[in-house]
């Protein structure tokens, strides 16, 4: 796999923003300015570190550090590989715009338990970036856990009977798998003595087909409990009490994605392709995912609240990467996995608008925008450009992926997950629209104002600076970042060649 | 002077016992300084004779000058230092803690109870180091009738405790020294290598296997191991805040030690693989002490009943981990000895902070409690992730190695127990979470902020509580990386090399 | 070491105890654990313990059984079993 | 309830006593002069003890020095006991000093 | 079969005795007859020590007639004199048995001083009643 570089970049990419959070701890509710500077500053420092690890893997190189021993064959180790750090650089960068947002978003709506809700946001972030850069299975769950737990105080931020019950919820499910994930790794490293991620997988040739079945069920149940698959889906609608931009960035970006992450993970790099084609399962997994694409799709149409579809629509996008991964082509490989990426820029801005509007307005049902385009215009607009993202038109980015998704389901000669694709963004299309068609042509309710009236600056810049960054993408799918290489060699180190 | 180490641990503390009251008599203030500065000599002795052990390996101390068969033998190996510097580290701790609430508890009878404090040590550390099956009788009782005096100065219902703990107590003692009578008669020797020696020719004999179902009964009595936990849940409930603090962590981890010891240094593992069934037995009891424990814990609200039963429980994990009887297994037996003992360290410290504040001990009581103790329920919090075995909390790596010893073991029903409990604790200590950390919903839905709904004030908790709590909580968080290096340096040492 | 005398002492040892656990009156009961602790002297007299004899009979039979009639008085000297 | 816990009690004192008994099946017969009891370590403690201690009492020469640890011990346990019972019962006194 | 049982037979009365101390110890109501039971087994239990170091055939007790003189100590044959370790063990255990016995005294007068009463079910439904009184449970709808 190429050269190996020793370097703690990844670590302190993961320490930079516990140390933040402490910071905000520390400082409390007295001084908010230099609370929130913690957060910015933690933000673009790890952001620069991040994106200073792009270059030598582009080269080729895979960056390591080992903290230190846990088991005998397993450390706590980092290890920035190119799928990782494809996560890493998505959740770094995002962090940026959702630190502006979040300050303007919980000023405008003064709420209470700011210093809680910095600390934990860092924490976060912290262990998504952990989860990101992990060399093996246990440091991912050492992560993945911490992740788990420090999104709970997120989820019940508003510490109504709702967001209790919503926490409640997630924490039975999380906890859960992460019961289920313990396990699945402790039978993991029983057979192969080994967790290291290894690119095609490392599980081939140990243990029974029947008992590799069952351990592949155990960690789709695991990490699809955050990802979303159905029927673990439950507690992401629920957990959109939240207040919006942890809902953006971790229910669209952070936490689900760190379960997606694990999931190809798994697929990719514990048990491989090949093995997998052996097993014969990977039709069954592309199966139920694919049904949960078209379900959750379909259960959008029905929510009101425009949080809940939008989480709907974040559990249909989810299950489309894993049914990208899961078709084990190279073509839908690279759609499902560019849409790691894609799908949280979008997902990001959509979530911003609805918190804007919120904010502005107090209304989160789909029912009450009519006409509030001509109010919040840029917020709006926004709002169109990533839906048309999510329903795969050029040039937002989300076509990329779709493309590539649809490339990779023809090359199987599966017609059946072409049709499922397709399907999906038809009912992209169809539970968008008419968002946007009301927003902007509906006759206003008699509450919206006549004259453009948006939500603060700190709150619309973010969501239009990650409108943008959609079309940027699209049309130069390699602009700053790289994402497209990257993806590449992602695909490349797992199949070779 | 480092070759007097091993007998220094022992008497150290006990001449500072036997000289407790009389300082107090003099002046009841210098009692606690005087038992810290005690302590520090074991302390010293437990870290260095741990270092010695890893530098040089196991080595002996002839009391007396009198070789082993014949003498006593204070013997000190990997498992023995370990538990040293364990019993010393959290023994120091709570004697820091013991000041407030103690001066409180125990107001005009400090000396005495900085006395029984520190016999309660020497029994310990005594039950550890010695290699000499009567003499570990000797200090399990001096260990036990310290406890009884202390617990039964508890609460309301501690007397009444203490006398049921006396008299199981008593039969668990009295079984371990039957098992040591027969023993004795089917060899003639009381020393434990000497015996290790001279037992495989008699596995088949009566007489031994009679001597092993009462030592292994004795000691799981005195571990609180299902069914025969039935005194623990009053004793530390009732005892003072001070003194379970002491006890209630290291009593079963002592305990388990001795199991350990017996099972695997006085008879050699293949005795228990295929002489009697007793992993079968201990295996199966252990999963009812997990769900019993579990399930009784679920239905207290007060917080210390609730935590001794998750000691139930957690006594259970030990012994899953013996009786699976393989290498992960038995190592994360004994990581989960240190991580639990801290744990219930942490835990009871909390629980005397805030019982010394004035709070009661119902959950419903711990209403707002973090913002008038922020720092309690910050510890607090660490210790309820570490219980629920959320990484990098030192449990979480406990629970690791228990699981892959039942899965190595293929005894799938133990792992689910095992996983099925920890969600059980997730549950027991995320509904206290969220009491001290969440408004009441009524209150939201009245637009009533919790800062501004209550004037909250915060307790000052005295420095000599809030101190330990701290490091106990930043041991838990530190255990946790350090597990491997643990395991790494001392506890693959520990486990039988036939594992 | 007479087998005789021996059993004879066995046989008064067991009878105390079973009479000193079931008497209702419990100063009469400790005054029988008095004997009893006085046989058991004497048998192990018998068998050539003298030490601990002596002991049992300062300790055991004197200490012990006045510590139990101290205690009794100071309590309820009726038992229900 | 009662009655059903005495009859637990019984049989858990008659699987005990019937384990023991099973146990005294291999024990040298009563009084046995070549028993690994009387033959392993303890005919060394006959046999130097004066030379090594100059106490013609064995007990004591074994007590007080071969096994002083273990008389350390009891004195130790007696020590123990008797701050127990001053511990416990003085708070009594002071109480009903305080009530009376 | 005599034999055996005349070898035995010291050993099966021990057992006996033990047995009624246990059962004291288990299924007595009172605190008393408990701690009765208590001293019973644990003499039993030193009993059977004792027992050990006797051997038949002409030993006695473990002093030495000799001592003081140079050449004594060639003279002692290890059978004329009783196994001295039991011995030994055993007085430590007395010791052991009586403190036990001491404290669980001092906590039953604790216990005669709250409940006035040394009956165990008596007591029990005194707790029982006090701890009902004392914590009232909020009926909390969120819980």
């Amino acid at each position: 796999m190429g050269e190996v570089i020793y370097s703690a970049k990844p670590l302190w990419a993961v320490l930079v923003s516990m140390g933040a959070a402490f910071l905000i701890l520390l400082t409390g509710e007295k001084a908010r300015n230099l609370r929130e500077s913690w957060t910015i500053l933690a933000a673009l420092i790890k952001f620069g570190l991040v994106f200073s690890l792009i270059k030598p893997v582009l080269a080729g190189k895979t960056i390591e550090y080992t903290l230190i021993t846990l088991l005998p064959g397993v450390a706590l180790q980092f290890r920035v590989d190119a799928f990782g750090l494809l996560f890493g650089v998505v959740a770094a960068t995002l962090w940026i715009p959702t630190s502006f947002y979040s300050i303007g978003y919980v000023r405008t709506l003064n709420e209470h338990g700011q210093s809680r809700y910095f600390f934990s946001f860092a924490m976060c972030l912290s262990a998504a970036i952990g989860v990101a850069f992990a060399g093996n299975l246990l440091t991912l769950l050492i992560f993945y856990e911490i992740l788990t737990i420090a999104t709970w105080p997120l989820v019940i931020h508003h510490e109504d009977t709702s967001a209790i019950a919503g926490g409640r919820k997630y924490l039975v499910y999380t906890l859960t798998a992460g019961c289920i994930l313990l396990l699945a790794i402790g039978i993991t490293y029983s057979l192969a003595g080994t967790l290291d991620f290894v690119g095609g997988g490392f599980l081939a040739g140990h243990g029974s087909p029947g008992l590799l079945i069952l351990l592949l069920t155990l960690f789709i149940a695991g990490f699809g409990v955050k990802a979303g698959i159905m029927p673990f889906h439950e507690w992401l609608p629920s957990a959109m009490v939240a207040p919006t931009p942890v809902s953006a960035l971790l229910h669209a970006v952070a936490v689900v994605k760190a379960g997606v992450f694990g999931c190809v993970r798994v697929i990719l790099f514990v048990f491989g392709p090949e093995l997998l084609q052996q097993l014969g399962v990977w039709t069954i997994l592309a199966g139920v995912v694919a049904f949960t694409v078209v379900a959750a799709g379909l259960l959008a149409l029905g929510q009101d609240h425009l949080k809940r579809r939008l989480a709907f629509s974040t559990i249909n996008n989810l299950a489309l990467i894993i049914l990208g991964v899961s078709l084990l082509s190279k073509n839908a490989m690279t759609g499902g996995i560019l849409h790691i990426a894609n799908h949280a820029f979008m997902k990001i801005t959509l979530f911003f608008c609805a918190g804007a509007i919120y904010a502005k307005t107090h209304k989160d049902h789909v029912s009450q925008l009519d006409g509030l385009g001509r109010q919040m215009p840029f917020t709006f607009a926004a709002f169109a450009i990533a839906s048309m993202g999510l329903c795969g038109l050029p040039p937002v980015n989300g076509f990329i992926s779709k493309w590539f998704l649809c490339l990779g389901a023809v090359e199987t000669h599966q017609i059946v997950f072409l049709f499922v694709i397709l399907t999906s963004a038809m009912l992209d299309v169809a539970f968008f629209f008419p968002i946007i068609y009301n927003g902007f042509f509906k006759k206003p309710l008699p509450d919206v104002a006549g004259k453009v009236d948006e939500a603060p600056l700190l709150m619309v810049l973010p969501l239009c600076f990650t409108a943008l960054f959609s079309v940027v993408f699209g049309i130069f799918p390699n602009a700053f970042l790289n994402f497209f290489n990257i993806v590449r060699l992602a695909v490349t180190n797992v199949l070779g060649g | 002077m480092s070759d007097q180490l091993p007998a220094l641990i022992i008497v150290a503390p006990l001449l500072g016992a036997f000289l407790t009251p009389i300082i107090g008599w003099w002046n009841r203030h210098l009692s606690h300084p005087w038992v810290l500065m005690v302590l520090t000599i074991p302390l010293y002795a437990a870290y260095s004779s741990l270092f010695k052990v890893i530098k040089n390996g196991p080595f002996g101390y002839n009391l007396g000058g009198w070789a082993p068969p014949w003498g006593i033998e204070y013997r000190i190996d990997y498992l023995s230092a370990m538990m040293l510097v364990l019993i010393t580290t959290i023994g120091f701790l709570a004697a820091i803690n013991a000041k407030s609430a103690g001066n409180t508890e125990f107001k005009g009878k400090e000396a005495q109870f900085y006395t029984l404090f520190l016999l309660q040590i020497t029994g310990f550390l005594g039950i550890v180091i010695t290699g000499d099956l009567f003499n570990v009788f000797v200090f399990l009782e001096i260990s036990s009738l310290s406890g009884y005096g202390l617990i039964a100065h508890g609460e309301e219902g501690a007397p009444m405790a203490t006398f049921n703990y006396i008299i199981i107590g008593t039969i668990g003692a009295s079984f371990y020294l039957l098992g040591v009578g027969y023993l004795y008669m089917a060899t003639g020797s009381l020393n434990i290598a000497d015996l290790a020696t001279l037992l495989p020719a008699l596995y088949h004999s009566k007489m031994v296997l009679v001597g092993f179902a009462f030592f292994t009964t004795g000691v799981a009595i005195k571990m609180g191991l299902f069914p025969l936990h039935i005194w623990m849940p009053d004793a530390y409930t009732t005892a003072p805040n001070s003194v379970s603090t002491l006890i209630a962590p290291l009593m079963t981890k002592v305990a388990a030690y001795l199991l350990i010891r017996i099972l695997f240094t006085l008879f050699k593992p293949d005795f228990a693989l295929s002489v009697v069934p007793i992993a079968t037995i201990l295996g199966w009891l252990a999963v009812a002490a997990i769900v019993v424990g579990g399930v009784k814990a679920l239905a207290q609200t007060d917080i210390k009943r609730m935590v001794t039963y998750i000691m139930v429980a957690e006594v259970g994990y030990i012994v899953m981990g013996i009786s699976v009887m393989n290498r992960a297994g038995l190592t994360g037996a004994i990581l989960h000895i240190i991580n639990d003992a801290c744990m219930l360290l942490c835990l009871f410290l909390v629980i005397g902070a805030i019982s010394f504040k004035g709070h009661g001990r119902e959950i419903y009581h711990f209403q707002n409690l973090n913002k008038k103790m922020p720092l309690t329920m910050a510890a607090f919090v660490i210790v309820a992730l570490s219980m629920c075995g959320i990484p990098p909390a030192c449990g979480f790596f406990s629970k690791w190695y228990l699981i892959m010893g039942t899965i190595v073991a293929k005894q799938w029903v133990f792992t689910a127990t095992l996983l099925a409990s920890s969600l059980i604790n997730a549950v027991l200590f995320f509904r206290i979470i969220e009491k001290a950390y969440l408004a009441p919903p009524e209150d939201v839905a009245a637009g009533l902020d919790h800062t501004e709904a209550v004037i909250i004030t915060r307790d000052k908790v005295p420095l000599t509580m809030i101190v330990p709590i701290l490091i106990s909580a930043a041991i838990i968080l530190i255990l946790g990386p350090l597990s491997g290096k643990i395991i790494e340096t001392v506890i693959q040492h520990a486990v039988p090399a036939i594992f | 070491m007479i087998w005789q005398l021996d059993i004879l002492l066995l046989i008064f040892i067991v009878v105390c105890a079973i009479a000193a656990i079931n008497i209702k009156d419990l100063m009469g009961a400790v005054i029988i654990l008095g004997a009893y602790s006085f046989f058991m002297c004497l048998l192990w007299t018998e068998m050539g313990a003298v030490d601990v004899a002596f002991t049992e009979a300062s300790v055991g039979a004197g200490i012990s059984t006045v510590l139990f009639i101290a205690a009794v008085n100071r309590t309820a000297r009726r038992s229900k079993d | 309830m009662r009655n059903w816990f005495k009859l637990i009690s019984m049989a858990a004192v008659i699987i005990t006593g019937a384990l023991l008994i099973y146990g005294t099946h291999d024990m040298p017969a009563w009084g046995d002069p070549d028993s690994p009891a009387n033959s392993h370590v303890s005919p060394r403690y006959i046999t130097e003890a004066t030379k090594k201690t100059a106490t013609p009492n064995i007990v004591s020469a074994v007590l007080a020095d071969y096994r002083s640890y273990d008389t350390l011990g009891e004195s130790a346990v007696i020590f123990t006991a008797s701050i127990s019972c001053f511990f416990l019962l003085r708070r009594i006194r002071n109480k009903e000093d305080h009530n009376d | 079969m005599t034999e055996y049982i005349l070898a035995k037979y010291n050993y099966w009365i021990y057992v006996v005795l033990m047995m009624i101390g246990l059962y004291a110890m288990m299924g007595k109501r009172n605190l008393v007859k408990k701690l009765i039971g208590m001293n019973i087994f644990q003499t039993s239990i030193i009993l059977l020590f004792v027992s050990t170091g006797v051997k038949k055939g002409g030993a006695t007790v473990p002093i030495l007639m000799h001592a003081g003189h140079e050449h004594g100590a060639q003279l002692i044959q290890v059978s004329d004199y009783l196994n001295p370790l039991p011995h030994v063990l055993m007085l430590t255990a007395i010791v052991v048995s009586i403190a036990t016995t001491g404290v669980a005294l001092a906590t039953l007068i604790l216990i005669y001083k709250r409940y006035h009463t040394l009956e165990e079910d008596e007591i029990l439904a005194i707790r029982r009643e006090s701890r009902a009184y004392k914590t009232p449970r909020i009926l909390n709808p969120t819980d």
